[in-house]
C-alpha cells in the first residue's frame, strides 16, 4: 500500500510538513487580513461581512467552474467583479451613511454585521452545507511532489508564491498615486481635501477593491479547503487576528502575522491537543501587542490607553 | 411591575421559559452596557464569562452538592477573576485590539471547557442541573423567574447608582474624551478595569441562572455568536443609555415571536431590520425621540446661596516652580530650558508668539507630555514624571485651547466630573448606596451648582454641554477645573472666541479665583486681558524665556514688541 | 429630585408597558390559539423539533422525509385511534442551546409525543426537558448516552449509535480486511470523540490497540500532518470520525496528495455524493462506511422488497436529494409506526402505557431492522445489524442512490 | 485690473460661534495680498472657508469668474485655488517624493510636464531633492514648510494661499522661504499671505488687510501700513484703552 521510502519520516521531515501546512494556511490568513486592511485603510472600518465575501468568492467560482465549466480565469474575473460590486453596494448602503454621522463611531459594527447576516442567510437558502470540491487549476495539482522528502504540492507552492506576489503587489499599489492618496486620507482627511483628494471616492474604491480581493482569496482557498458555506467563518477570525497582530493597515505586517499564525497552528496540531490551539494564539496575540501596541508593523493609529 | 408579572398569566411553560431566558440575557446586557456603552470598551467575549459562571455554578451544585446561592457566588468570582486575568493586559490596548483579545479569550474558554474533561465532562457538558432550593424547599420555575426578576432589578439599580456616580462620569469621560478625563484626575486604566470587573461579575451571575434554568449546559452554548448577541442587544437598545440593554433584549426576544409564520426567514429579517435601525436610529431604540421624552435629566431643585469661600478654596496653597525644562519632538526643539515661578494666589501670564512653546509648557506641567529634562514642582513635589491624572491629584487643574467638554453630558455633570478626586465613596459603597455616597453626591452637586453660579451658568445646569455656545463652554470648563479645587489652575487661551462682555466676566472670575489662594498660570494672546489681570508675565520665544516681570516692564521691552511683530523668527513649532 | 425623576420613569413605565404587553399579547395569541386547538381538534398532535434555519437545516432535512412518509401511510390507514396525525414543527435554528425552549414551545402547543431534533448534541440538550415532562420522545442522536433507558426513561433511540458503528468497523477490519494496524482520525467534536472511543473499545474485543489516534480542530484546513503521523505509525486501515463532509474531503485530498491509500472506514457521512465524485479510485477502492444491514445488498442477497418500496417513496421528495440514505434510515419512520401500533392496542394515548409497551418491544420488524427495547436499553438495534458498505457501490444501479453493497 | 478672487460680505462660523462676521476682499490677477492680525482674529478661518473646508453661512466667493462658495474642496483645488494650511499638514508617514506626487492628484499630465514641475520645485528648494526619499515627518520645520509649498506648486495654482508659513521657523529659514514666495509672485502666481509676523508680511506684499475679531479693520498699500498705529493695536491689543 506504500513504499518503505515514504515511511521514513524523521523529525526534520515532520518539521517541513509543519512548515508547508503552516505556510499554506498562513497564506490564506494573510490574504484575508490584507483584504481587511484594504477596506480598513481609508475608512477605519472592520468589515464583519468580509468572511462572507470570501465565502461568496469561493462558492461563486466553484459553481462557475464545476457546474457551468467556465475557464478558470473567466470565473475568477466574474466573481471578483461581482463581489467587488456587492461590496460597493455595502459601502453605499451600510457604511457611508453611518460614517457620515458618527454615533460613538460604533454604528458600522452593527451595519456590517447585519450585511454579514443577510449574505450568509441568502446563501444558506441557495446552497446547503455540502461542500463543492474544486480541483486546482491546471497545470497545477494538489498531488505532493516529494522533493527531497519534503511533501509539498505544486498548488501549495503556487499559492505561497502568489500570496507573496499579491502582498507585494498591494504594497506596490500603495506606492502608486492612488495608493498614496489612500494613505493620505488615512493619515489626515482634511489635509487630503486641501490637495483636492476626495476621501469619499477613495473609500468607495477601497471597498470595491477590498471586496474583489476577498473574492480572489476565496477562489484561491477553494482548491485547498473545497468551497463551502462554512468557509467564511473559518477564515474570518484568523484573518482578523492576522490583521491585528500585523498592525492594522499594514500589508507586510499582515504577511508576517499570517504566516506566524499558520505555522504556530500547524506546530500545535503536532504537539498539542486541538483544545489548546486558541490558547497558543491568544498568548501570541497578547505578547505581540503588549510589546508592540501597534502590531508587528506599527501603523499610524496605534493608540493605546 | 405588571409587566414583569405578565409572563405568569399564560398557561404553559414556554412563555415563562422565554421570559426567564430574556431576563438572563438582559442581566448580561446590562453589565456589558457598563463596559461597552459607558466605558467604551467593546467586548466580544462576554459569552465566555457567562459560560464560566454557568459551569462553576453547575459543577459545584451537581458534583459537590453546593447550594445554588453559594455556587452562584463562586460563579461570580470565577467569571470576574478569570475575566480580570485577561483584561489586565488587554485594557492597556486600544479599543480594537481589546475586542480581538476578548474574542480569542472567549474561544479559549470554550475550548478548555471541552478539553478539561475530568472536570467539565467534555462535549456532553453538565446535564441535569438541579433547581435552586431555599432552606429545603425547591424553587418552581415561577419562583426562579421571580428571584431572577429581583436580581435584575437590583443589578439595574446598582448600575444606575454607579452610572450616576463619579465613576459613571469618569467612564463616559474615558470613552468620549480621555484628555478631559485624566485632566480631572481619572485614571483611564482603573476606571475601565472597574467597568470590566462589574460587567464580568454580572455576567457570572447571569451564568448561574442560565445554568439552573436550562438544566443542561454544553460548551457549544457559549459560542462567539452568543457573545455578539449581547453586543447587538445593547447597540439596538441604545448603548450608554441605562434602559438601552433592557429594551434591546426585549426587542430581540419579542421579535421572533411576532414574526411567527416568517420563521425560516427570521435571520434574514433581523439583518435587514438591524441595517434599517442603524441607519435611522444610530443611537439605538432608546435614542429615538419618542423615548427621549422620559430620559433622565438632571433636575436642579436645591437653591443654594453661593459661598465662594468654600468652593473656591484650594485644597492647599502651593506654588508652581518650573526649572530648566527641555522638550524635543522629532528634531524640533519645543522647549529649550524654560523656567518660571507662580506664587500661590497670584495670576501669572505666559505669552509669546505662536509656537513659542507656551502650550507645550502647560502640557508638560499637567503631565500630558514628559519633558526630556528639567523639573516641575507643585509645592515641594516634582510631578514632571507623573501621569496626567496623578498630576491632577496633586492639585493641578487645567483648561484646553478648545474646550474639551463631554457633549452628551449635562453641564452640571461636566462640572462634577472635575470634582472626581474630591469624592471619597468607593465603587462598593456607591453600588450599595451607603450613607457616604449620598453625602458625597449632595456635596459635589452643591459645589458644582455653586461653581456654575459663580461662572454665571447655573440656569443652564441641566442642558447638554454640547448645546452651549462656545464662550459658555469655556466658562463651564473653567468651572470643571475649579471643581477639583486645584492649587494651580492652568488656562490655555481662555479668551479666544469670547465676546467683549464674556471677556469682562472671565477677567473677574480669574481674579476672584486667585484671591482665594489658587495660583493661576494663563496662556493668552489677548494682551488686553493679560494687562488687566496678571500681576506678572513671562514672555516665551522659540522655547526660551525672552523676558520676565510686571506687565508694564514687559510691554516696554522692545525685544518683546519685535518678537511679536515678527522681525525676528519665533521659536520652533510643535 | 429623586421624587420627580421617579415620577418620570413611572410614566415611562406606562408607555413601555403598553408597547411590550401589546407585543406579548400578540405573541401569546399565537400559542394560546394553538393550545386551544389542542383541546378541541380531533388530531393526534406530534411535535417535531428540527432545524428550519441555520447551518444544519438543509443537511438534516432528509431525515424528516421519513416523518412525512410515515404520516401519510398512517393517516391513509385510519390514523391513530381513528384520528389523523398532525405534525407541529418548531425551529431550533440549528443550535442545541435552543432545544429546551423549542421543546417547551411544542409542549405548550399540546403535542402528545415528540420526535427530533436530529444531532447528538441537539438531542442531548432536548432530552433533559422531555424527560422531566414525561413525554414520549424519539430523538435523532447517535451517541450511546442516548440509549440509556434509566437516565432518559421516555427517550427512545430508533436508530444505530456509535457503539454499533464501532462494532461494525472493528469487525470489518479484523474479519474481512484482516488488518491489525489501525489508525484513528477524529474531529474534535462530540460525535468524533464518541466514535473514536467506540472504535477503540470494539477493537479491544479483538485484542487490537490502534497504532495512532489523531484529533483535529473542526476548523482545520489541512489534515496532511495528521495523516503523515498515522502513516509513519504504520497504520494500514484509517478509521475516520467526523460529521461534516468537509473533513472527509480534506482527508481524501490529503491521502491523494500523500499518495497513501490505506483502507478508509467511517460513519455514514462517508456516503456523501461530494466524496464519491471527488475521491480518486485508489481511495474508493478500499473505502467503506457504516450502514444499516437492511439498506445493503450483496451479489447473493438483494435488498428487501419493503425497503425498495420505501426507497421509491423517498426518491419522490426533493429535500432527500443527495442524502437519500439518511432519508431512508430516518429514525422517525419506525417510531411513528410503532407508536401507532402500540397506541391502537392500548386503545388510549398515555405516555406511561406507551413506555411500558415500548420497553417490552422484541424484534419488531422495522424499516431499519429488528427493533427491541428493554427498560434499561433504549437503543433499537444491536451491533450485528450494522455493517460496512462500499462507497463505490453508490454508482451501482442496484443502489438506487439509497442502498449500498456490503463490503 | 480684473479680480481673480472676489469675496463679498462673507460670514463663517463653527456651530454657535460666528468667527467671521461679514468681510469683503479683492485680489487682482498677479497680485500679492497679505492679511495680518493677531491670533484668533479669524485669518485661518477665512482661508478654510475660501478653500471649501468650511461652508460660509452667508456671502459669496467668486474665483476667476466662477462662484465657488459652497463647492467641494476638490472642485476648488481643480479651479486653481490652493491653500497651504497652517502647520503644513504634510503626510508625515510618506516620503518627500510621495508628498510631491500627491501634489499632482487629479491632473492628467505628460511625463515631460511632470518632470518639468519637479524640476521647478527642486530648483526652488534644492534641499527637497537631496532628501526626496526621507519621511516627511523627520524633516526640519523649514524643510517641511518648503515641502508644503512645493506640494502646492505641483498643481501650478492660479492663487496660492499661505497660512502662517513662518510659523515656528528660524529667521534664516524664513528669509529663504519668503524669497521663494517673492520669486513665485514674480513668475506670475497670485498670492494671498496670512501672517502674524506683520513687518515681514508687509515688506513683501503690495496690498494688506488688517483683521481683528473676524472683521477687516483696515486696508491699504502694504508700505503705508508698516508701523502704523492701526496694526500695532491689532497686535499688542488695545490694552491701553482697557486701562
Amino acid at each position: 500500500m506504500y513504499s518503505a521510502k515514504e515511511l521514513e519520516t524523521s523529525d526534520t521531515l515532520m518539521f517541513f510538513d509543519i512548515l508547508v501546512s503552516g505556510l499554506t494556511a498562513g497564506s490564506l490568513y494573510c490574504l484575508v487580513a490584507v483584504s481587511f486592511n484594504i477596506l480598513y485603510q481609508p475608512t477605519k472600518v472592520f468589515n464583519f461581512a468580509q468572511g462572507d465575501l470570501v465565502m461568496l468568492g469561493s462558492m461563486g467560482s466553484a459553481l462557475l467552474l464545476t457546474q457551468w465549466n467556465w475557464p478558470w480565469w473567466v470565473a475568477l474575473l466574474a466573481v471578483m467583479v461581482a463581489v467587488g460590486v456587492l461590496t460597493l453596494v455595502e459601502e453605499w448602503m451600510a457604511v457611508a451613511p453611518v460614517l457620515s454621522r458618527h454615533s460613538h463611531g460604533t454604528g458600522w459594527i452593527i451595519t456590517t454585521l447585519a450585511v454579514a447576516m443577510i449574505i450568509s442567510n441568502v446563501v444558506g437558502k441557495v446552497w446547503g452545507v455540502e461542500p463543492i470540491v474544486v480541483p486546482a487549476p491546471l497545470p497545477l495539482s494538489n498531488d505532493m511532489l516529494n522533493l527531497e522528502g519534503i511533501n509539498i504540492s505544486s498548488y501549495q507552492i503556487a499559492l505561497i508564491l502568489l500570496t507573496l506576489a499579491l502582498v507585494f503587489g498591494v504594497d506596490w499599489l500603495y506606492h502608486s498615486l492612488w495608493g498614496k492618496a489612500a494613505l493620505a486620507v488615512a493619515e489626515d482627511r482634511d489635509a487630503a481635501l486641501l490637495r483636492g483628494i476626495d476621501p469619499a471616492a477613495i473609500s468607495r474604491w477601497s471597498f470595491a477593491f477590498g471586496g474583489a480581493f476577498a473574492a480572489l482569496t476565496g477562489y484561491l482557498a477553494s482548491p485547498v479547503l473545497s468551497a463551502s458555506t462554512t468557509l467564511g467563518g473559518i477564515l474570518l477570525l484568523k484573518g482578523f487576528a492576522a490583521a491585528a497582530i500585523g498592525g492594522l493597515g499594514s500589508t507586510r505586517g499582515a504577511l508576517a502575522a499570517g504566516y506566524m499564525l499558520g505555522v504556530a497552528e500547524a506546530a500545535c496540531s503536532v504537539w498539542l491537543s486541538p483544545g489548546y490551539h486558541n490558547t497558543v494564539i491568544l498568548i501570541l496575540v497578547l505578547s505581540v501587542l503588549l510589546v508592540r501596541p501597534g502590531g508587528l508593523v506599527s501603523s499610524l493609529e496605534a493608540r493605546t490607553v | 411591575m405588571a409587566l414583569v408579572l405578565l409572563p405568569l398569566l399564560f398557561n404553559g411553560q414556554f412563555i415563562l421559559f422565554m421570559a426567564t431566558q430574556a431576563l438572563v440575557m438582559m442581566l448580561v446586557a446590562i453589565g456589558l452596557n457598563l463596559l461597552t456603552g459607558y466605558a467604551g470598551q467593546v467586548s466580544i467575549g462576554h459569552g465566555a464569562l457567562v459560560g464560566l459562571g454557568a459551569y462553576t455554578t453547575a459543577l459545584l451544585m451537581k458534583d459537590l452538592q453546593w447550594s445554588f446561592w453559594l455556587s452562584a457566588l463562586a460563579g461570580i468570582f470565577v467569571a470576574c477573576g478569570t475575566g480580570l486575568i485577561m483584561a489586565l493586559p488587554a485594557l492597556r490596548l486600544s479599543t480594537w485590539y481589546f475586542a480581538l483579545v476578548t474574542l480569542t479569550f472567549a474561544q479559549v474558554v470554550t475550548d478548555l471547557l471541552v478539553e478539561w474533561r475530568s472536570l467539565t465532562h467534555g462535549f456532553s457538558g453538565v446535564v441535569g442541573i438541579p433547581a435552586p432550593s431555599l432552606n429545603g424547599h425547591i424553587l418552581s420555575p415561577v419562583q426562579v423567574y421571580l428571584t431572577l426578576v429581583v436580581c435584575v432589578v437590583l443589578v439595574f439599580l446598582a448600575t444606575r447608582q454607579l452610572v450616576n456616580s463619579r465613576f459613571g462620569r469618569g467612564m463616559v469621560a474615558a470613552r468620549d474624551n480621555p484628555l478631559a478625563a485624566s485632566a480631572s484626575g481619572v485614571s483611564l486604566w482603573r476606571i475601565k478595569l472597574l467597568a470590566f470587573a462589574m460587567s464580568a461579575g454580572i455576567a457570572g451571575l447571569a451564568g448561574a441562572f442560565y445554568a439552573v434554568q436550562k438544566t443542561v449546559i454544553t460548551p457549544e452554548d457559549f459560542s462567539t455568536d452568543f457573545s455578539i448577541f449581547f453586543l447587538l442587544c445593547i447597540v439596538v437598545g441604545g448603548q450608554g443609555k441605562l434602559l438601552g440593554p433592557v429594551v434591546g433584549t426585549l426587542a430581540f426576544f419579542l421579535l421572533p415571536e411576532l414574526l411567527g409564520p416568517l420563521q425560516s426567514w427570521r435571520l434574514l429579517i433581523y439583518g435587514v431590520l438591524l441595517l434599517i435601525l442603524m441607519l435611522f436610529a444610530p443611537q439605538g431604540l432608546m435614542g429615538l425621540p419618542f423615548f427621549k421624552r422620559w430620559q433622565k435629566r438632571v433636575i436642579v431643585d436645591v437653591d443654594i446661596q453661593f459661598d465662594s469661600a468654600i468652593s473656591l478654596k484650594p485644597v492647599k496653597n502651593l506654588d508652581l516652580t518650573i526649572k530648566d525644562l527641555h522638550k524635543h519632538f522629532d528634531g524640533v526643539k519645543a522647549l529649550q530650558g524654560c523656567s518660571l515661578f507662580v506664587k500661590a494666589g497670584r495670576i501669572h501670564a505666559l505669552i509669546g508668539p505662536n509656537g513659542s512653546g507656551k502650550t507645550t509648557t502647560l502640557n508638560a506641567i499637567s503631565g500630558f507630555i514628559r519633558p526630556d529634562s528639567g523639573q516641575v514642582m507643585i509645592g515641594t513635589t516634582d510631578v514632571s514624571s507623573l501621569s496626567p491624572y496623578q498630576v491632577a491629584q496633586h492639585g493641578v487643574g487645567r483648561t484646553f485651547q478648545t474646550p474639551k467638554l463631554l457633549g452628551d453630558m449635562s453641564v452640571l455633570d461636566n462640572v462634577r466630573l472635575g470634582g472626581f478626586m474630591n469624592e471619597h465613596a468607593t465603587a462598593f459603597e456607591v453600588v450599595l448606596n451607603l450613607p457616604r455616597v449620598r453625602s458625597d453626591d449632595l456635596a459635589s452637586k452643591v459645589q458644582a451648582l455653586e461653581l456654575l453660579k459663580f461662572v454665571g451658568l447655573s440656569s443652564r445646569a441641566e442642558e447638554l454641554a454640547g448645546e452651549l455656545p462656545h464662550g459658555q463652554q469655556r466658562l463651564v470648563e473653567i468651572a470643571r477645573a475649579l471643581a477639583g479645587r486645584p492649587a494651580l489652575l492652568l488656562l490655555d487661551e481662555p479668551a479666544a472666541g469670547l465676546s467683549m462682555s464674556e471677556l469682562d466676566r472671565l477677567a473677574e472670575l480669574i481674579e476672584a479665583i486667585s484671591k482665594h489662594g489658587t495660583a493661576v498660570l494663563i496662556v493668552e494672546h489677548h494682551l488686553g486681558l493679560i494687562a488687566r489681570i496678571s500681576q506678572s508675565v513671562t514672555v516665551f520665544d522659540r522655547g526660551q524665556v525672552l523676558a520676565e516681570g510686571s506687565v508694564k516692564e514687559v510691554f516696554k521691552n522692545p525685544e518683546v514688541a519685535r518678537a511679536y511683530m515678527g522681525r525676528e523668527g519665533t521659536g520652533d513649532s510643535m | 429630585m429623586r421624587k420627580s425623576s421617579s415620577k418620570k420613569s413611572f410614566s415611562a413605565g406606562l408607555t413601555r408597558r403598553h408597547i411590550l404587553s401589546s407585543g406579548l399579547y400578540a405573541s401569546s395569541f399565537l400559542w394560546g390559539l394553538e393550545s386551544a386547538f389542542a383541546q378541541k381538534s380531533d388530531t393526534i398532535k406530534i411535535g417535531s423539533a428540527r432545524a428550519l434555519t441555520g447551518l444544519v437545516a438543509s443537511s438534516f432535512a432528509p431525515l424528516y422525509v421519513g416523518v412525512k412518509i410515515a404520516v401519510d401511510e398512517i393517516n391513509a390507514g385510519g390514523g391513530i385511534l381513528g384520528r389523523p396525525i398532525e405534525i407541529i414543527e418548531a425551529d431550533d435554528e440549528s443550535s442545541p442551546a435552543k432545544e429546551p425552549a423549542v421543546i417547551r414551545k411544542l409542549l405548550d402547543s399540546g403535542v402528545q409525543a415528540i420526535l427530533g431534533p436530529v444531532g447528538s448534541s441537539h438531542t442531548l440538550s432536548a432530552v433533559s426537558t422531555t424527560t422531566s415532562s414525561k413525554i414520549i420522545h424519539a430523538g435523532g442522536g447517535w451517541t450511546e448516552e442516548l440509549a440509556n433507558g434509566i437516565k432518559y426513561p421516555y427517550q427512545y433511540q430508533f436508530t444505530y449509535n456509535t457503539s454499533h458503528q464501532g462494532d461494525a468497523v472493528a469487525k470489518h477490519i479484523v474479519e474481512n480486511l484482516k488488518i491489525k494496524k489501525v489508525g484513528i482520525l477524529q474531529e474534535n467534536s462530540a460525535f468524533g470523540e464518541s466514535g473514536g472511543a467506540a472504535t477503540i473499545r470494539s477493537l479491544k474485543k479483538y485484542g487490537i490497540e490502534p497504532v495512532g489516534v489523531e484529533t483535529y480542530q473542526v476548523t482545520a484546513i489541512d489534515l496532511k500532518v495528521y495523516l503523515t503521523k498515522l502513516r509513519s505509525a504504520g497504520a494500514e486501515a484509517l478509521v475516520l470520525w467526523n460529521s461534516p463532509a468537509q473533513g472527509i474531503l480534506l482527508t481524501a485530498s490529503g491521502m491523494q496528495a500523500l499518495r497513501w491509500f490505506p483502507a478508509l472506514l467511517g460513519g455514514n457521512s462517508m456516503f456523501s455524493n461530494a466524496v464519491l465524485d471527488s475521491a480518486s479510485p485508489e481511495i474508493l477502492k478500499y473505502a467503506s462506511g457504516t450502514l444499516l444491514k437492511t439498506m445493503t445488498f450483496t451479489a447473493s442477497e438483494p435488498v428487501g422488497a419493503r425497503q425498495i418500496a420505501h426507497a421509491k417513496k423517498v426518491l419522490t421528495f426533493p429535500e432527500a436529494k443527495a442524502w437519500e440514505i439518511n432519508a431512508a434510515i430516518s429514525p422517525f419512520y419506525d417510531f411513528l409506526h410503532l407508536l401507532k401500533l402500540v397506541v391502537n392496542e392500548e386503545k388510549r394515548f398515555d405516555s406511561e402505557r406507551i413506555k411500558k409497551a415500548f420497553d417490552s418491544t422484541l424484534n419488531y420488524d422495522g424499516m431499519i431492522g429488528r427493533i427491541s427495547f428493554t427498560p434499561e436499553n433504549h437503543s433499537a438495534l444491536t451491533g450485528d445489524q450494522m455493517v460496512m458498505a462500499t462507497l463505490s457501490s453508490g454508482r451501482d444501479p442496484r443502489s438506487m442512490n439509497v442502498f449500498r453493497e456490503r463490503a | 485690473m480684473n479680480m481673480l478672487l472676489n469675496v463679498q460680505d462673507l460670514h463663517v462660523g463653527y456651530g454657535h460661534v460666528a468667527v467671521i462676521q461679514g468681510i469683503s476682499i479683492n485680489i487682482p490677477e498677479g497680485g500679492f495680498v497679505a492679511i495680518v492680525g493677531s491670533n484668533g482674529s479669524g485669518k485661518s478661518t477665512l482661508l478654510r472657508a475660501l478653500s471649501g473646508l468650511l461652508k460660509p453661512t452667508a456671502g459669496s466667493i467668486v474665483f476667476g469668474g466662477l462662484l465657488i462658495s459652497g463647492e467641494t474642496p476638490s472642485k476648488i483645488v481643480r479651479s486653481g485655488l490652493l491653500h497651504v494650511a497652517e502647520g503644513r499638514r504634510l503626510f508625515k508617514n510618506q516620503s518627500v517624493k510621495d508628498n510631491l506626487d500627491l501634489g499632482l492628484w487629479g491632473l492628467r499630465l505628460s511625463t515631460v510636464e511632470v518632470a518639468a514641475r519637479y524640476d521647478r520645485v527642486y530648483s526652488l528648494f534644492p534641499v527637497l531633492h537631496e532628501r526626496r526619499d526621507v519621511r516627511a515627518g523627520i524633516l526640519s520645520g523649514g524643510q517641511q514648510q518648503m515641502l508644503a509649498l512645493g506640494q502646492a506648486l505641483m498643481q501650478q495654482p492660479r492663487l496660492l494661499m499661505l497660512d502662517e508659513p513662518s510659523l515656528g521657523l528660524a529667521p534664516a529659514i524664513i528669509d529663504q522661504l519668503f524669497d521663494a514666495v517673492v520669486s513665485l509672485r514674480q513668475e506670475g502666481t497670485t498670492i494671498l499671505l496670512v501672517e502674524q509676523m506683520v513687518e515681514r508680511a508687509l515688506q513683501i506684499a503690495d496690498t494688506a488687510y488688517v483683521m481683528q475679531n473676524g472683521l477687516i479693520i483696515g486696508k491699504g498699500p502694504a508700505a503705508e501700513l508698516q508701523g502704523s498705529e492701526l496694526v500695532r493695536n491689532a497686535y499688542l491689543g488695545s490694552f491701553e484703552d482697557t486701562h
